[in-house]
């Protein structure tokens, strides 16, 4: 049979399946259904149930009812990924890879090639490399996980996935961390599978790369089946409205100018650490600064020097004009510095622990009354938090590794800003949130902004840096490249720099 | 109609409430309560006057050292030198009051001059730990393997490999501390009381047992969140020292000498009796009552196999062995099905 | 010339016995090397009996002994690492702890287990009646306990004399002590405690004090001769009134004899039987060595 | 301008050398060298032939059991059993052996049945061990915390307190075991060689190898890729067991006989040794020749106090315990500065 004979028949399909955990209920008899051949995008808010769906579809989680049909027969899948035998493979959202491990190791983990028992490592290695190439990633198949960038680590997954001879291949939003250059290799290899028959789900909350590469969209709302439709029938704004259930406003707020004498509230001169090279910027009061580049060019550890986490070889960092060279963490938070970390699953949160201690953990010493911690003023911090970004937990004693990743990112935001910094450094600030969200974050960093506040974003994704950003940097390996104002920061200024082709000198 | 609301309303409470009455912290308290029973059935004096004080008394010290061992294992560490530290400080305090008997006399001073010491030498091993582990960055559980080793043969040297014994002429100041009740409580469950009260708070109310928390949950996170995880993470060695510290000070007077079986094996008992309390082993989550709890069932299996003759004494350590097993199969087995992950 | 070198192999002090041969043996080296200048005795201890088996070997082929003055840590597992030492052409003396096989040691010097047991178990008797009550605490489950329980019990048999109950104190006054305290919980009426060993005595006397159980004639008999012990028996001790010796100065005789094998012109291979004496009031400041750590 | 690209490329190979030559593997053989050093130094018999012999045969009861301890721990497990194991197999070993030499005289079929039911009993305790951490879901720290007494009863138990012995008819046939030699190499060390060299392919050639490593690193991403974590896991344990069955059959012979003494503290040193090779406790890594050398290291350690007496036999325990921690900081600390992550 010919795929075009078959391209109406389901090969994995949902019916009516529902999922609570506990008393919580977090799917309401959803129906979902995936063609051979197509690229089927999953589309909602944070917390509407995409990943319990397609960890369902994937035999990870067990529907509390309904079925699951595969080549239109009724199937309960195994479990703990070995429905990749059926041909069923899933990438997590939250990375899974085995850190101390290799890259060659990762990829071939479950199911190595061996002969009489022993591990074919040079044709697995070479396989891995082939791979490598294929996607034009410059790490080694030995190189271990814990030594790659988060970007580095997703497109390890994206590998991973690709290199299983899957017949469908469900992505969680596997593009989330990878800058634009990065998802187009990616796409091109998905266009590939399609072609050679592969069903694809996946989810993403970056619509225009819905639009761009799915033939149609599965909209879902709280946990309910809203709308499949094609992708041809959906514009942008369309979809977003569907996704949120009211009509959105402009995603970016307005940018208020800065006020030309704004004192300068952080001037870094010449800043050497491991992996950046004289680093000079200034940043104003009530500014937004964006800072843009490739992945791996150096943006964190710019950050990460400065607020005390990694080693300062060389150069002056100045806080409102005071030096100040931080050897902790504590000391910039102290003195209203802090950063929020891209990588919120190592560095970010405890995800064996519930919001509350979370929320507070970077501010605590705030909440210390009478030798002992004010457990009702965490209370009250944590009604705020809820409010304030709009976590939704459906319980509220969830532990955070199981909320939804977009209400992690929230409830990572919220607790860097109950220390009530004067400048935030915030790195990668919308990765996995909806885009109603968004449009709140960009309101709420702007109003930062007006308040008085500072803020740095660092960020791959150049319509947000665009959007909100009064100026940006650009990084190009370790250095910054150039500084964009006004109307220079736009899309092909910044990939220039970005890229190397472009470089001017700074005069401090 | 109605009433069927009132019925699920009823049954969600009945379940609530069963979840808090959750057999994953209850736990320790039912293994203990079982093993009341049987030692009672075994021998009603075991629930007599004495045998509870004397049951009391004796889990003291094991107690003190696990509630220091909770914060060690809480933060992500592991102490193995308890037992060695313990007895080279029973060693160290000794010489010390046999020596300051001679300037100061029999009075109080001495032996106040010996618990100080004695706290002062706790503290510095702790720091000892928490150095190596933390600056050296040596795993925990070779640097206190090592130490282990070494107070351990520090303790037999200053010995002479024998028994070193407090003055006689000092007991009798000195006794009271383990001998002497107030309240009808001996001493020594005093100060077990105090240590756990302040442990307690110490760990669920204050801003170092949270960080000990977010330590054993994640190290990075922690440092992220501006922890001085190094700090933090010696200070629990240094908790743990004192902690020994405390439990000699008690433990000396009672039969007045150190020698190098002083302690032997403390350190497995302490880090068993953390465990079964609950408190989780790679760290992140403490729970200082049930260290406690652990403490008394360690201390009760040992006092009913001394109150029954049926089963052989070559046999007592099998049936320990079983019951620490058991008691932890009880708290960590899945009891609720469905939760499939 | 070369020096004769003599190895000296035994247990490493754990408890206050093993200290007093220890000190005992560290007197005889000095003692003997001053009198005779080509000795060199050379003393190790070890932990446990593979340990030990290595601290042979290696006096063997690294110190290239003459002689092996050694107290095996346990009978059966030395007995062939001693064997192959014999093989080597090495004078063997065996103190305490005979090896399982006959005819390896040359000479043999030991204190007398059963005796201990039996020399308790008479003294008990001449103090108690039938009907009277007694407690047992033993030390670590070994070789040398089981001797000196089963004699014990061997003896006491058909006097009437009951024993309530025997738990291992493991020779430690920590567990002496945990052990008394379960004891005096669980029998109202005990009119004797055998403890086996002073450590184990200290421990009991103290559990005793505490219940306010030391009157009545109760008394406690311990054994191996601890000098605190017979200085408590010199100053008239009721609780503690005598002591069964087994002397920790063994170690020394048997190092008197090794060196006399190389320097007296008569013959001293043979067997020498240190007895089990009871220590009373009258002998005990013949045994009273306020020096050593015992 | 050429001539800077060759120093450019020269550098850079230096650097990749150096990088490979990298102290944190190379740790272990260094700290060995360096005890060699100090051992010629002290005695110049150290490094004879006999001596060499002594220290390897000796090696390879501590270095079999670490082999198995590596995967144990690679695998995020640990196993504090194999000491009581060890002696309960000896004795359960020796009580089979002199029942079979009634029927079977005392010929090789006694001692092929008694390391026969060695591996049968060795395979069994592993798998026990296994069974309640992976099924049980109870801390492989508290099972085999539970294991050890439990075993290290038995043992007393069967031997009624004192000592099991093989039958002296047998230790001709069996003795060679130990006391033969192959090629100018003890026995035991080429059992030791041949355990290792299996160890280490299995680690770093098999899927088993790898499993165990991913499992360590991630549990649940390993779950996750399929693996049947709960096997892999119980396998681990077996081999464990198997490999304190393989030190076993070679300690018998030793010295004959069994109790409650034999095997006291081998959990410890194994572990040690894993450590002092370089595996991470934490699981995720681990390394079967540092686990030999770190065998080795120990038994060194041990052989040249035997050389020396400079220093009190007392203070045997500091010396060893400083040389584990100097050993396992040398390939721990920073030696490249700047990351302060
Ligand atoms: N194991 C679990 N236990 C309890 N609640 C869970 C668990 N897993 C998911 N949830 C809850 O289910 C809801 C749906 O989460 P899910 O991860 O499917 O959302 P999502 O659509 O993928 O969101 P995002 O875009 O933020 O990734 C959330 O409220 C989450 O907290
Ligand atoms: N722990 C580490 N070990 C080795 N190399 C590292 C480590 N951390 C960062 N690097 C390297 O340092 C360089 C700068 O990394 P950095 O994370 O600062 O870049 P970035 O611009 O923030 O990239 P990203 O888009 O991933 O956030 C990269 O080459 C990266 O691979
Ligand atoms: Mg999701
Ligand atoms: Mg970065």
């Amino acid at each position: 049979m010919s795929v075009a004979e078959k391209t109406d028949a389901y090969i994995l399909a949902a019916e009516r399946v529902s999922k609570s955990f506990g008393e919580v209920a977090v799917l309401f008899s959803v129906s979902f259904e995936l063609r051979k051949g197509e690229v089927h995008a999953l589309i909602g808010e944070n917390g509407a149930g995409k990943s319990t769906l397609m960890k369902i579809l994937s035999g990870l989680h067990t529907a509390t009812s309904g079925t699951i049909k595969l080549d239109g027969e009724e199937i309960v899948l195994p479990p703990y990924g070995q429905s990749e035998s059926l041909g069923i493979v899933l990438i997590h959202q939250e990375l899974n890879l085995a850190e101390q491990m290799t890259v060659e190791e990762n990829i071939f983990l479950g199911r190595e090639d061996t002969s009489k028992g022993f591990l074919n490592r040079k044709t697995m290695i070479a396989k891995v490399q082939e791979y490598l190439d294929i996607l034009g990633l410059d790490i080694s198949p030995n190189d271990r996980i814990r030594d790659l960038s988060i970007a580095q680590k997703q497109m390890v997954e994206i590998v991973k996935a690709m290199s299983r001879d899957a017949r469908v291949l469900i992505m969680d939003e596997p593009t989330a961390v990878l800058t634009e250059a990065e998802t187009e290799l990616f796409f091109k290899q998905v266009e590939r599978l399609k072609q050679s028959g592969v069903a694809i789900i996946f989810s993403s909350h970056k619509l225009s790369e819905v639009k761009k590469i799915a033939d149609r969209v599965t909209i879902m709302r709280d946990g309910q089946w809203i709308a499949t439709k094609k992708t041809e029938d959906l514009t942008l704004d369309a979809m977003a409205q569907l996704m949120v259930g009211r009509e959105l406003s402009k995603l970016y707020p307005p940018k208020n100018e800065v006020d030309v004498d704004a004192e300068i509230v952080l001037e870094v001169k010449n800043l050497n650490a491991d992996s950046i090279d004289n680093i000079s910027f200034k940043l104003k009061k009530g500014e937004i600064l964006g800072f843009s580049g490739l992945v791996g060019s150096g943006r964190t550890a710019v950050f990460e020097a400065i607020c005390g986490l990694l080693r300062i070889e060389s150069g002056e960092v100045y806080l409102n004009g005071k030096p100040s060279q931080f050897t902790s963490v504590a000391q910039a938070r102290d003195a209203g510095l802090v950063y929020l970390t891209k990588d919120r699953k190592e560095n970010g949160l405890l995800l064996t622990q519930k919001m509350q201690p979370n929320l507070t953990l970077l501010a605590l010493p705030k909440f210390v009354k009478n030798m002992t911690i004010d457990k009702r003023a965490e209370k009250i911090a944590m009604a705020r938090g809820v409010r304030r970004f709009d976590i939704r937990a459906r319980d509220p004693n969830v532990i955070v590794g199981d909320m939804s990743g977009g209400n992690q990112q929230k409830l990572l935001l919220a607790k860097i800003m109950e220390s009530n910094p004067k400048i935030v450094i915030i790195d990668e600030p919308t990765r996995g949130i909806d885009v109603g969200t968004k449009q709140q974050i960009y309101n709420f960093i702007a109003a930062l902004a007006a308040d008085g506040m500072s803020v740095v974003v660092i960020s791959s994704e150049m319509p947000e840096i665009i959007g909100i950003c009064h100026r940006v940097a650009v990084m190009y390996r370790g250095k910054i490249t150039g500084v964009l104002n006004g109307t220079e920061i736009n899309e092909s200024e910044i990939v220039r720099y970005a890229a190397g082709l472009r470089e001017i000198q700074q005069n401090g | 109609m109605v009433e069927d609301n009132v019925n699920v309303a009823e049954s969600r409470a009945v379940h609530k409430w069963l979840r808090k009455f959750d057999l994953k912290t209850m736990g320790p308290a039912i293994a203990l309560i079982i093993l009341c029973i049987i030692g009672y059935s075994l021998n009603t004096a075991f629930l007599s006057d004495g045998n509870i004080t004397n049951l009391l008394t004796r889990s003291a010290f094991i107690g003190i050292i696990a509630v220091g061992a909770t914060f060690v294992i809480t933060a992500g560490g592991i102490d193995l030198s308890v037992g060695s530290m313990a007895a080279v400080i029973s060693g160290l305090m000794i010489m010390i009051m046999n020596n300051a008997l001679e300037t100061f006399g029999t009075g109080i001073t001495t032996v106040l001059i010996g618990c100080g010491c004695s706290i002062i030498l706790g503290v510095g091993a702790g720091w000892v730990n928490g150095f190596l582990t933390t600056k050296g960055k040596i795993e925990a559980f070779i640097v206190t393997l090592g130490t282990m080793g070494i107070y351990r043969s520090l303790v037999t040297y200053f010995a002479d490999g024998g028994t070193l014994s407090l003055d006689f002429d000092l007991r009798d100041t000195y006794g009271p501390i383990y001998y002497g009740s107030f309240l009808g409580l001996p001493i020594p469950v005093w100060v077990f009381i105090a240590v756990s009260i302040l442990g307690w708070i110490l760990l669920n109310r204050t801003l170092f047992g949270r960080y000990c928390t977010a330590i054993g949950s994640n190290e990075s996170v922690a440092k992220y969140s501006a922890i001085n995880v190094d700090r933090i993470k010696t200070y629990t060695y240094i908790i743990q020292g004192l902690c020994v510290a405390m439990a000699t000070i008690i433990y000396v007077p009672r039969l007045g000498s150190a020698s190098a079986s002083t302690g032997v094996l403390w350190e497995l008992e302490a880090i068993a009796a953390v465990i079964i309390g609950g408190t989780v082993l790679k760290g992140g989550y403490g729970r200082i009552v049930g260290t406690i709890l652990g403490a008394l069932i360690l201390t009760t299996i040992g006092n009913i196999l001394n109150f029954t003759d049926l089963i052989s004494n070559y046999l007592n350590g099998t049936m320990q062995g079983l019951i620490i097993i058991v008691a932890v199969w009880l708290q960590r087995a899945d009891w609720k099905k469905g939760s499939n992950k | 010339a070369e020096k004769i070198k003599i190895g000296v192999s035994y247990p490493t002090p754990t408890h206050a016995w093993a200290a007093g041969m220890n000190w005992h043996a560290e007197q005889a080296e000095i003692r003997l090397e001053a009198l005779y200048p080509d000795i060199d005795l050379i003393l190790v201890n070890s932990s446990n009996p593979s340990d030990q088996a290595s601290a042979i070997e290696d006096l063997v082929s690294v110190n290239k002994i003459d002689a092996l003055v050694i107290l095996p840590i346990e009978s059966e597992p030395l007995t062939q690492p001693v064997a192959n030492v014999k093989k080597s052409g090495v004078l063997i003396t065996v103190v305490d702890r005979g090896l399982s096989r006959t005819g390896i040691e040359d000479i043999y010097v030991a204190g007398n287990n059963p005796e201990l047991g039996i020399i308790s178990a008479k003294y008990m008797m001449s103090r108690l009646s039938s009907g009277d009550n007694i407690v047992i605490l033993r030390g670590i489950p070994t070789t040398i306990d089981n001797e000196r329980f089963d004699a014990f019990m061997a003896e006491i048999e058909g006097s009437g004399i009951n024993v309530l109950d025997q738990k291992h104190a493991n020779w430690n006054r920590d567990d002496g002590f945990e052990v008394m305290q379960d004891f005096l919980s669980r029998f109202p009426d005990i009119d004797a405690v055998w403890a086996q060993d002073d450590d184990i005595a200290i421990g009991v006397v103290a559990a005793l004090k505490q219940a306010g159980r030391d009157g009545d004639g109760m008394f406690v008999v311990g054994g191996a001769g601890m000098k605190e012990t017979i200085k408590g028996i010199i100053d008239g001790n009721t609780l503690v009134p005598i002591d069964v010796l087994y002397p920790p100065s063994m170690i020394a005789t048997a190092m008197d004899v090794t060196v006399a094998a190389f320097k007296s012109n008569g013959p001293v291979a043979g067997r020498y039987i240190l007895g089990a004496t009871l220590i009373t009031q009258e002998n005990a400041a013949s045994f009273y060595f306020p020096d050593s750590p015992f």
